[in-house]
């Protein structure tokens, strides 16, 4: 099958909703910029136009509040953050409006709304310019979540996020948009909240987001050098999040590693651990462990960044010491 | 006011018809009568859900909506009994969502402050403040891109204009001259604070110069100026040439939440109360009816049928069910169920 | 010893601390009102004069700012949300600005700032005006996050904020104004990140939260009654929070139920249930059970309310679950 | 700009001296040959923290901040380098900073978009669009309440009065009667997206009306005139007569971040360029400087001068340590041990 990077799968999941549905239209900042959004959404204004691709004034909160307002009257839009961080100024309407308002009406008026929000951090950014907040998100109800790690999964949960009748954050990283894969030509959907195996094992589970997900798959071969044999589970939707196939991989491997590119404390992964540990107590067969960033902004220095940084190295260390237990 | 807003203040509309003048009488008398019922459940206890009464501001809901279509949005926030009424919302639904029952036009989950008619443009009323002012720049812009001519007007505050997102909202629609037409009912009070202990200036319409787009300061209490303004305004929006601003200059009569009137903010407040008390909209609309010849019992059987109107809504809504506990999760996600 | 209400305590902290401390000032909110902040700051105007206490526009992101900026200008600023979701209009400055300032620069400038933020929920407010969103701030490295249960705590807690050197949000339940308690006429600290144990007992720990803390001490009589001893601990500070205080309870009991009441997913709770499930693996004689809201937003209707807020009576079930298991 | 405003435009300054307009030069000079030293080793990868350089733009630091004293705050954003120089930051410790050095004004956990120099009144400069202007207004309140007659200046870029918590600061500002100055640097560009892609008009000093402040619209490039109308808004300040908008137009003539020629938005901006180049802030003062008789060898020794300097703290940036992994963790909370 063909390949695309996981940001040339963004770009042609972007394109194919255009193209086929002219409820769907993109805001937000950097739209028209050669740099902004990286290659994920190179020259989508001048394929579909101006008029539906809004690059937009430094304006987060209005930005998004308009995205949710098309949204309830009928559009389907897509609001772009090419930051994590700057979204922070749109918590209101996404929070307190876009996911309460199905509730609050009794399902009355939906609000397809995706929200994109880039993670981009490194590169002696600091501590404004680097954060994962998805746990953030995570805790409100009437959202959902979704961190692709793969370019097939970039594509095909974008398409879901924008048919989906609810508000999805849709939170790409910046990090992998280089990763090469294979990625089918016609639009196609992968059901929101499944998700993925990407290897299965005997010994350990290993549950990651976005990034960490895409590490994992790294770290899997040098655990088998190790004769550990590891399942992988790519989480892919964090909200609400798929505790089947998670239970189901634990029941066998009676141990747990949650990796998530965040900070720990109050994490996505704490969730996903507290849950394990409350429905499989008989089952885990050691703690599990958090593989997640220290409590503590991104630093800016290269030296501090690479300690503070997670990856491979911190996946292979976490699950021999949950098998060491 | 500066030259060169007072410059775009529209030419004085051609006379009203007395049709015209019937329906915002009614509108306005239709939001006063159902207000002061619920005014007077909350004082019995009957009505639990916080309610903020528009009584006094009757005119800028009633002229402005009067201006509009049923595919046209309407955007409230915490104080839109009114607005819901002047849109074409269903009174019974309205007085049943106070009354926190399942026939609530909200379903007893939002209460006053949560209004919704999606059949006739409201898309929903919330009691953040300035919340609903971006929301209502998107229905324009999906209005645009859909193709037809809605326009898609926020009812909001003076201390609506606090709130960053309001610049950021009119900057929107004025760059991208979206139809929308921002409506600030300006009563000079954001709960027990007055305008010029949140500003420096009495001088919310200079924002109309800074953003570039027209703006215009209105008598709010005079439901025809209020109209004629809101009609060009609209036709402005329907003919792709942007939002306007209009500062409707108003005062509720009543305190900032709950039925009684407002004493919290002392002898002042009393004072000015009895400056605006004369200047009653309802009053000057009858007033002006009179004088062209309308009978006064014309008015008073329009006064006696939205007594009926409303007294059938209250019984409607005390006899409604409460929902029930399997009501609780529902809705948390729409889903294709509840299209 | 003198007894006062939680909110009269509240409005003491605030008197002593503007009497003692000329770098103190209020800014906010309905500072000057009859009834924002019900009496927990009643006229407090009048005593120090409008000059100190600034009640503001409703302008939440620039007053929250402009509390942070003269915090790092010297002063001691306890900027008032007398709503907790009108304080997501401030998430900004809170978290992107406040939080990561003394890491950012490393440590030359402090932000003694104490942000106020009051849970106001029930009398059919509905869902704007009733969210407790204390897990996304506990997530956010830099914070310190207070949530005061007694009349004695909420004194004592606020003077400890206001003398912490770093940005602290407090945040108080409208629930509790009127519980009394005794509370000392003189001006005292309470160390943050020391929770209180308020009953000792051997048979299952209740870790709490705020009003689920004052919930807990109700719910210990009828445990009593059940020959259920519970040992009841009011978490009081949840970032930093108090890990030693908790193992050692349950290292004793084997068994916890947390309680918090705000949203169970990715809430308060999930992190302390997957920290003890972590490090008291051997010890846990039973699975954590977490004692939240359902994952919905907050509905309006009296009869919905009944059903969705939890409190004394979930308290007691969930400990007679994991004293069942 | 409306009539109201123009009329508040300070009447021409008093001459400068030659003394003053030699330091003005030395600092845009000090600004320019910093940030090209900086941009030769962002080409050359020894910086690797995002740049944004402030060429062309220097004389709105250099004529703001020298109306300012050690005890005035000056807050910046993320194309900082000019105001921390202009108020008196080290530029060592600049310098480290860019390159992530331990001995850097942040201790290397900054790098270019975070600068501070409390020493001299900058409590941090940090790169979210607008962040530091509500803070600006924080230190200004403190100002007050402390009995200081400090001020406090807070620069931003035309880009940031998009976001609403400008507007928030300025009409806490005013409300107040801050001693804050509010510095906007209209270079027409928010990086690729030009002026009127953003907003409706050209009419950014139209908000001083609408939030009830004086507003002064300036040309940015010349050092005198913003330095007039810095002295003016700062004596206002001082006493007690509150906030003042100043809208200095200028131009970047870099890209919006990195060193190079910015030819990321095509075309037009090229002939932009064209026009801005001899508009240059640094050779008008040294025109200006000349015609009044200042031997142009005065002025190229003060060239060598900041030459040798930037040398200087381009060498101390090399030989400083990184920082070591124990710092990793150290400040996220601040203590006492800090003080
Ligand atoms: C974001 C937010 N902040 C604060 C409040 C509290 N609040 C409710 S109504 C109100 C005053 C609003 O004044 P205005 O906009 O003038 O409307 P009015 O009540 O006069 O109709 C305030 C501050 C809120 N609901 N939302
Ligand atoms: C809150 C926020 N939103 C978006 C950005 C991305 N961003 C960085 S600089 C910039 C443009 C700022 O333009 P302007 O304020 O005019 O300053 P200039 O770069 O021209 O100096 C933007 C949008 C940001 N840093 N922060
Ligand atoms: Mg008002
Ligand atoms: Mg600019």
């Amino acid at each position: 099958m063909r390949t695309l990077t996981y940001a040339q799968a963004i770009r042609e999941a972007h394109a194919q909703l255009l193209a086929t549905d002219p409820r769907v239209f993109l805001l937000g900042q950097g739209l028209w910029s050669p740099w902004y959004a990286g290659t994920s959404l190179k020259d989508i204004d001048k394929e579909f136009g101006r008029d539906r691709i809004l690059d937009s004034p430094v304006s987060e909160n209005a930005t998004t509040g308009a995205a949710i307002g098309a949204a309830m009257a009928g559009m389907r839009p897509i609001v772009f953050h090419p930051r994590m961080d700057f979204m922070l100024l749109a918590v209101d309407p996404i929070v307190n409006q876009a996911a309460n308002w199905s509730y609050m009406f009794g399902g009355q008026v939906p609000v397809p709304v995706v929200i994109r929000a880039a993670i981009n951090r490194g590169g002696e950014q600091a501590a404004q310019h680097s954060q994962a907040l998805q746990a953030m998100f995570m805790h409100i109800p009437g959202l959902k979540v979704v961190m692709p790690s793969t370019p097939y999964d970039a594509k095909g949960l974008l398409v879901s996020a924008v048919q989906d009748g609810n508000p999805v954050m849709y939170i790409d990283d910046r990090w992998l948009y280089e990763d090469e894969g294979e990625v089918p030509e016609e639009m196609y959907a992968i059901p929101l909240g499944r998700a993925a195996v990407r290897r299965s094992g005997r010994d350990v589970t290993i549950v990651a987001t976005s990034f960490m997900a895409a590490q994992a798959v790294l770290a899997a071969p040098r655990l088998e050098g190790e004769g550990i044999d590891a399942e992988l589970i790519d989480l892919r939707t964090l909200k609400p999040w798929d505790r089947e196939t998670v239970f189901a991989s634990v029941r066998k491997t009676g141990r747990l590693v949650v990796a998530d590119a965040a900070w720990k404390t109050g994490g996505a992964a704490a969730e996903i651990a507290a849950v394990v540990a409350e429905e499989l107590f008989g089952a885990l067969r050691a703690p599990v462990s958090r593989v997640c960033l220290p409590d503590a902004p991104a630093p800016m220095s290269v030296p501090l960044e690479q300690a503070y940084y997670v990856g491979t190295d911190e996946i292979v260390g976490a699950a021999r010491r949950v098998l060491a237990h | 006011m500066t030259d060169a807003i007072a410059a775009q203040i529209p030419p004085p509309a051609e006379e009203l018809s007395v049709d015209r003048w019937i329906d915002l009488y009614r509108t306005m008398v239709r939001i006063r009568l159902f207000e002061e019922c619920a005014a007077d459940q909350v004082e019995v206890g009957e009505i639990k859900t916080p309610c903020h009464l528009y009584i006094g501001q009757e005119a800028v809901a009633a002229g402005v909506c009067a201006a509009l279509r049923t595919t046209d949005y309407v955007w409230g926030g915490h104080r839109s009994h009114g607005h819901y009424l002047a849109k074409g919302g269903d009174m019974r639904a309205m007085m049943a969502e106070l009354y926190g029952k399942r026939t609530g036009c909200s379903r007893g989950r939002g209460g006053s402050m949560h209004l919704i008619a999606p059949e006739v443009g409201i898309l929903g009323t919330v009691p953040l403040v300035a919340a609903t002012i971006p929301l209502a720049v998107g229905a324009a812009l999906a209005s645009r891109l859909q193709g037809t001519d809605a326009v898609s007007v926020t009812f909001f505050g003076d201390g609506a204009v606090e709130e960053g997102h309001f610049h950021e909202s009119v900057n929107l629609a004025a760059l991208y001259r979206l139809p929308v037409i921002f409506v600030c009912e300006n009563n000079f009070y954001a709960s027990h604070m007055r305008l010029l202990e949140r500003r420096a200036a009495d001088s919310i319409i200079d924002f109309a110069a800074g953003h570039g787009l027209p703006g215009i300061r209105l008598d709010g209490n005079d439901v025809g100026a209020v109209y004629a303004a809101a009609i060009e305004a609209a036709g402005r929006g329907r003919r792709g040439q942007g939002p306007t601003l209009l500062e409707c200059r108003t005062y509720r009569w009543r305190g900032h939440v709950g039925p009684s009137w407002d004493t919290d903010v002392g002898v002042k407040r009393r004072d000015e109360l009895k400056d605006w008390l004369p200047k009653d909209p309802i009053a000057r609309a009858r007033h002006r009816l009179q004088a062209t010849g309308v009978a006064p019992e014309v008015l008073d059987r329009i006064d006696a049928d939205v007594r009926r109107e409303v007294e059938d809504a209250l019984a409607f809504a005390r006899e409604s069910p409460y929902p029930q506990d399997e009501d609780l999760l529902t809705h948390v996600y729409w889903t294709e169920a509840d299209a």
